[in-house]
C-alpha cells in the first residue's frame, strides 16, 4: 500500500504542479515510513518540503497553501499526533469554505497511519477516526488494501475538500495489482469484499483481512457472510450498508479503534435507522477494548482479531 | 524610515480611520438594538494600524487578521455595506450571512479573512504567504494579531519556519495591553514583544500603533524586505484597547482605569492635529468624516432591508 | 449552574489547599463567563493562577500539577478550543497513570462551556464530547442542571481523575435549588428527570430541558416518555438506559452535538446491545445537522429543539 | 562556573556512562533478538549529559525526558533491572511491562517519566515545578528534550510561563544534530539554540554536552538559580546521535557521513583521557566498566527471566 500511495502522489504531482507537500522526515528520507521515497529527488525541496517538527502549524500552513490553490499533503508521522494538527483540520480546513461563504475551498489532505500492534505503546498506536467523523467538512477515508489506496487518494487530491487520508502502518507492505492508469474511486461508496447471505461484517482499514478470514472459515460452516470493505467513513455508505443488512438481517461491525463512541457505534446505528425491520439480532462490534494501548504481550488482550469477528458471527447466528 | 507621507494621503487616512470608527459604532449600536446576536470586537482606538499597514501594500498583496478584524477589511478595500450585512447575516453579507463578525473575507480583494481562534491564523497566512513564494508572483501577506496570540505555540512555531524559508510575511502584533481582561505584562514577561523576534533570528520592530505614519513605515519596510526574498517582520504596534473586548464582555478589570485610557490615547484626534497643522482646512476634515459617516449610514440601511438567507441553503457551501 | 460550579470549587478548595486553578481570565475577571466570581479574591494568585493564552500547555502543566498531588482544574473558555487541549488530555492525562504503571494519579479537571446558538458561529458552537468519551482513561460529565453540576464536579474532584467536565451557557442562569451541604453526586449513574412507559428519551446537558418540555407536551396527549438524563457520558450508565428501554421499548436519543459520530449513536448502540428484543421501533436520533454551525437565523435550521424531539417521539410511536 | 570536579566525582561519572552505554547496547541487542517489539531509542554518544547534569541534582529533584530517556532514568538513580524489565514489558518493570522503551518512570527517585509525543513532557514538567513552588519545598525539575522539540509550540508557550512565574525548571535541550532524518540546521535558522531563550527574557546557555563536567556547571548554576527563585534557565548541550534515530529507522540520511560522526565524538574514552592524565589508572577504569558490565547483564538476566504480566491484568492502573 505504501507503494501505491507513493504512486498515486507522484502521478497527482506529474499532472497537477501546484501540489505541495508538507512534513516531517518527508525529504530525503522518504517518510518515516518511507510513503515519499523517491518524491523529493523527482520533485525537489520546493514541492517537498520537508520541514521542523511542528504539526499544528504544519497543518495549519497546509490550510494557507490549500486557500490559495496549491493543492497540499500533509504527513502526521503517527496519526496518534492529530491531536497536535486537530485545531487546524477540525477548526479550520473543515470550517473555512463554510464560514466564508464559498470563496475558498480547503483543498488539503492530511495523511496519518495507524501504527498498532507494534508494542509502541499508548501514545503510538490510536486509531482516532471517529473523532474526524465527528466533524462536518472533512471527509475520512480509510483504505485497506493498495488499489482501494491509490483510487480513494487519487479521488481525495482531485475532490478538492479537506480529507483525513487514514492508511494502516500494517498494510505499507501489502502489494496488491495496482491499476496502472489513472482510476479514481468515488469517495462514499462501499465495496463488498465478499458476497454472503446469512450476516454483514462491516469493517474497514486493518480489520477488513481477519474479517475476510472469520468468513472464510465460517464458510466452511456453511455461513455465508458479506464482507463490506467501508472504504470512507465520510461520507459513509449508509444505503449500501442497509442493503446488505437487509439481505442477511444481521449486522456485525468491526474496528480497531477503542469501543466506546467509535466509528462502530454510528455504522451500527445506521443501519438500524435504515433497517431494523429486518434485523434479527442485535447489532454486534467487534473493537479495541476500552484501554490505553499497552506495550508488550497485553496488547493481545487488547486488539480485537479474527477469532473476536468469528466469534461475534456465531453470537449473531445463536 | 521612509519618507513623511504627503497631505492628501494623511487625508485619505484620515478619512478610512473615521470610516472603521463609524462602522465600529454602528456595529456596537446595532449589536446592543438586537440587530444581531453572538459578539462583536471593535477596533475603536486601533484604526492607525490597519489604515497605516494596508496603506503599505499593493491591491494584490494579502491580509488575514483576527475577529477584531472589521478595521483590516476596510482598510483592505471591502465595503462597509457587504461588512455590515455579514455583521448582521444576511444573505447580501461577504460571506453569505454564514461567518457573522467574527468571520469575514474578500478573497477578491487580498482579504483572505479573519478568524475567531486566537492565532490560528497565523499559520494559515504563512502558508498564503508560501504559495506566493512558490508562485513567484511577488505578493506579501500581512497578518494582524493581538498581543495575546504572541503567547500560543502556533505564533511561535510559525516564526521558526517563516524564518528557516524567508517567507514574504509581515507579522503585525497589534499590543493593545490587553487579552480579554490579562494584562499584557502578566502575560508576557519582556518588555517590546517584538523582542519576541530575537529567538528566532528575524528583525523585530516596536511602534507606536497610533501614528498611522510610523506604522505605514515600519510596514512598508517590511514589506519591501519581504518582497526582496529576505523573509518576515515582526513589528509589534502599541496601542490601546477600546474599554471592553467585545460587546458582551462584563467581567471585572484588576485596574478599571487603566481599561478605559484608550479615550486618551484616541489616534483620530491626533491625526486631526497633525493635519491642521501641516494645513488641512476644518472644512476638508469635516467633509471626509460626513463621507465616512454616510457610507456607513448607508451600509447599516442596506444590511437591515437585505434578507436573511433561506434556511432551505443552511448547507450550501460545505463542499467544494 | 454558574453559582452551584462555583460553590462547588469554592467548598472544595477550602476543603483541600492543594487544589490550583489554571486559565484565562480566571483572575479578578472571574472567568470569561463568570463562573470563577470571587474565587481569586478568596485564594488569591498562586492558586488561581490566571495565565497567558496557551491552552495546549496550560493543560499540561495541569498535568504536571495532578501528577504532583496537587488536584488542577483548567478552564478552557469554549469547548471548541479543545483541539488545542487535546494532546495533554488525551495523550497525556488519560493515559499517564496507565503507561506508567498506576505510578501516578491524574486529578486534572478539564472545564469547558458548550456556547451554542449564540451566534458566534463555526469556531464557537460546538459540542465536542464524543471525542472526549472516545478516549478510554477519562472521565465525561455533562450535567443539565445546577444541583447535579454542583454535586458532580465535587465528585469528580474527589475521585481523583482526569475529567472533561462540560457545562452548557444557557444553563449557566438557570437557579435551582442547590444542596447547601457537601452531597457529591456518584458519577455513571442516571437521573430519572420524568418517568415514563411508553418512550424513553436518554439525553443530557443542553437537550434535557426541550425533552421534558416535549415530553409533557406528548404526556397531555397521554404518551408517556420516560426521560433520562444521562449525567456522565464516562461512565455511561448502560444498564440504566436498558432498564428504561426494556420497559418502554422506545428510545430516542437526544443532543446538540452534530449527529454522525456523535454520542448519540453510542448511546444507542448501547441500548442495542442490551436491549434489542425489547426494541418495538427503530432507536431514533436527534442532534444538530453534519454541518458547520453558522451564525444569525440560519442557526435555527440546525440545532434540535423540543419539536423535534416530539417529532421523534411520534415516528418512534407510529 | 563551578570547581572542577574530584577525582572520585569523574570517576563515579564514568561508571555511570558505561552503565548507560552498556543498557543501550543491550537494548539494542535485544530489541534485534526479538525480545521486545516496537522501537527503542538510544542515547549512546549523549551518556554525558545524563550524567552531568544528574549530579548537579538532590535525590528530592524530579526529572522529565523523553523516549531517548534510559540514560536519565539511570543517572536519576533507577535500577537497570527494573528498565530493562520494562523495555521487554514485564511485570517486574519499572510500569508494570505497560510502558516499555518510551514509558519509564520511578516517581521514588523523583523520575518523573519519559514521554512519547515531542516536547509534550516540557508543559508537564513546569507543572511538576510550580507545584514544588506552590509547596515551597526547594525542590528543582530538569526537563531533557532534544533538537527537535525546539520547534513544537508546546516548548515555546512554557518557556514564556515559566519565565512568567519564575519557576524552578531547568530547560537541558540535548541538540545530537537531528530529529528522525532532519538536521537542525534545516530545522531551526539560528546558530545555537540557546538563543531562542533571547525572546523570553531568561539566560541559554550553550555548552559541549560531550563533556560531563561542562554540562555538570552549566546545571549546577541553572538549579542554584532555580532554587533562589530567579527562575528557569535554557541549557543547550551540543552532542552527535547514535547514528540512528531508533532501531527501526531505515529511511536514508541526506548526509550519510554527517549521520555516522558521533563515533569520532564519543565521550566516553574522551572523559577517560581526562581521568588518565588526572591519575586514574586504567585497573580502576576496567574495574567501573566491568561493574556496569556485570551490572546490566544481571539486569538483562532478570529481565528475560521475568513473567510478562497476566492477560487479567491488562485493565489495571486506568483509573486511581
Ligand atoms: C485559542 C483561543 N483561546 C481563547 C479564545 C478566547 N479569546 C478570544 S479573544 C481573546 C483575547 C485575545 O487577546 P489578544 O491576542 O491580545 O487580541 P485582542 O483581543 O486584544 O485584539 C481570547 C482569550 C479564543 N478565541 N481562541
Ligand atoms: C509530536 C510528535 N511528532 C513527531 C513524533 C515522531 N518523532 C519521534 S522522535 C522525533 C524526533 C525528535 O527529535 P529531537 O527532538 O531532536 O530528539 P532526538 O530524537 O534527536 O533525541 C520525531 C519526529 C513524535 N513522537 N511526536
Ligand atoms: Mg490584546
Ligand atoms: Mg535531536
Amino acid at each position: 500500500m505504501a507503494e501505491a500511495i507513493n504512486e498515486a502522489i507522484r502521478h497527482e504531482m506529474r499532472r497537477n504542479k501546484d501540489i505541495v507537500l508538507l512534513g516531517q522526515d518527508i525529504g530525503a528520507y522518504g517518510g518515516s515510513f518511507g510513503v515519499y521515497k523517491g518524491l523529493y529527488d523527482e520533485f525537489g525541496p520546493d514541492r517537498v518540503r520537508d520541514g521542523p517538527l511542528c504539526e499544528a502549524s504544519t497543518a495549519g500552513w497546509g490550510v494557507g497553501l490549500a486557500i490559495s490553490g496549491m493543492p497540499t499533503i500533509v504527513e502526521i508521522e503517527f496519526l496518534d499526533f492529530l491531536t497536535l494538527a486537530s485545531d487546524a483540520i477540525c477548526n479550520q480546513a473543515a470550517k473555512m469554505r463554510y464560514f466564508f461563504g464559498g470563496q475558498v475551498s480547503v483543498p488539503l489532505i492530511l495523511r496519518a497511519p495507524i501504527v498498532n500492534r507494534l508494542g509502541l505503546g499508548a501514545q503510538h498506536s490510536q486509531s482516532l477516526e471517529a473523532w474526524m467523523m465527528h466533524t462536518p467538512g472533512l471527509h475520512v477515508i480509510v483504505p485497506s488494501n493498495a488499489a482501494d489506496a491509490k483510487g480513494l487518494l487519487i479521488a481525495a487530491i482531485r475532490d478538492g475538500n479537506p480529507t483525513v487520508f487514514i492508511e494502516h502502518v500494517r498494510l505499507y507492505a501489502a502489494k496488491m495489482p495496482v491499476e496502472e492508469e489513472d482510476h479514481p474511486i468515488p469517495l462514499g461508496k462501499l465495496r463488498v469484499a465478499r458476497e454472503g447471505t446469512d450476516a454483514t461484517i462491516a469493517t474497514y482499514s486493518g480489520m477488513v483481512k481477519p474479517s475476510l478470514e472469520a468468513a472464510a472459515k465460517l464458510a466452511a460452516e456453511g455461513i455465508e457472510c458479506e464482507v463490506l470493505d467501508l472504504r470512507t467513513l465520510a461520507p459513509l455508505d449508509r444505503e449500501g450498508i442497509c442493503a446488505s443488512v437487509r439481505k442477511t438481517g444481521r449486522l456485525i461491525v468491526a474496528h480497531e479503534a477503542v469501543k466506546t463512541a467509535g466509528a462502530g457505534a454510528e455504522i451500527a446505528q445506521s443501519a438500524m435507522e435504515g433497517a431494523f425491520d429486518y434485523l434479527q439480532a442485535p447489532i454486534q462490534r467487534v473493537a479495541a477494548r476500552d484501554l490505553p494501548i499497552p506495550t508488550g504481550k497485553l496488547q493481545d488482550s487488547v486488539f480485537p482479531g479474527a477469532a473476536d469477528v468469528e466469534a461475534a458471527v456465531r453470537t449473531a447466528m445463536a | 524610515m521612509t519618507t513623511e507621507p504627503e497631505l492628501k494621503t494623511l487625508l485619505g487616512w484620515y478619512g478610512q480611520m473615521w470610516t472603521i470608527r463609524y462602522f465600529e459604532d454602528n456595529a456596537i449600536a446595532s449589536f446592543r438594538q438586537g440587530l444581531f446576536t453572538g459578539s462583536t470586537h471593535p477596533c475603536i482606538g486601533q484604526e492607525a494600524i490597519a489604515v497605516g499597514a494596508a496603506a503599505a501594500l499593493e491591491p494584490a498583496d494579502q491580509v488575514l487578521a483576527t475577529y477584531r478584524g472589521h478595521g483590516h477589511a476596510i482598510a483592505k478595500g471591502l465595503e462597509p455595506r457587504s461588512l455590515m450585512a455579514e455583521l448582521l447575516c444576511k444573505e447580501t453579507g461577504c460571506c453569505g450571512g454564514r461567518g457573522g463578525s467574527m468571520h469575514l473575507c474578500g478573497v477578491d480583494k487580498g482579504f483572505m479573512g479573519t478568524n475567531a481562534i486566537v492565532a490560528a491564523h497565523i499559520p494559515i497566512a504563512a502558508g498564503v504567504a508560501l504559495a506566493n513564494q512558490l508562485k513567484r508572483n511577488g505578493r506579501v501577506v500581512v497578518v494582524f494579531f493581538g498581543d495575546g496570540a504572541t503567547c500560543e505555540g502556533a505564533f511561535f512555531e510559525t516564526l521558526n519556519m517563516a524564518v528557516l524559508w524567508k517567507i514574504p510575511l509581515v507579522l503585525v502584533c497589534e499590543n493593545n495591553g490587553f487579552a480579554i481582561s490579562v494584562p499584557t505584562r502578566t502575560a508576557i514577561p519582556i518588555e517590546n514583544i517584538s523582542q519576541r523576534a530575537d529567538g528566532f533570528g528575524l528583525p523585530g520592530v516596536t511602534v507606536d500603533g497610533n501614528d498611522p505614519a510610523l506604522v505605514h513605515g515600519a510596514v512598508a519596510e517590511a514589506v519591501a524586505r519581504a518582497r526582496r526574498g529576505e523573509g518576515p517582520t515582526l513589528i509589534e504596534c502599541k496601542t490601546v484597547r477600546w474599554e471592553r473586548h467585545s460587546a458582551i464582555s462584563a467581567g471585572k478589570y484588576a485596574n478599571e482605569e487603566e481599561a478605559m485610557k484608550w479615550k486618551k490615547a484616541d489616534p483620530i484626534p491626533r491625526l486631526e492635529k497633525v493635519l491642521l497643522a501641516r494645513g488641512a482646512t476644518e472644512a476638508q476634515l469635516q467633509a471626509l468624516r460626513e463621507k465616512a459617516k454616510a457610507v456607513n449610514d448607508e451600509a447599516l440601511a442596506f444590511a437591515i432591508a437585505s434578507e436573511s438567507p433561506k434556511p432551505a441553503t443552511v448547507g450550501d457551501f460545505v463542499y467544494a
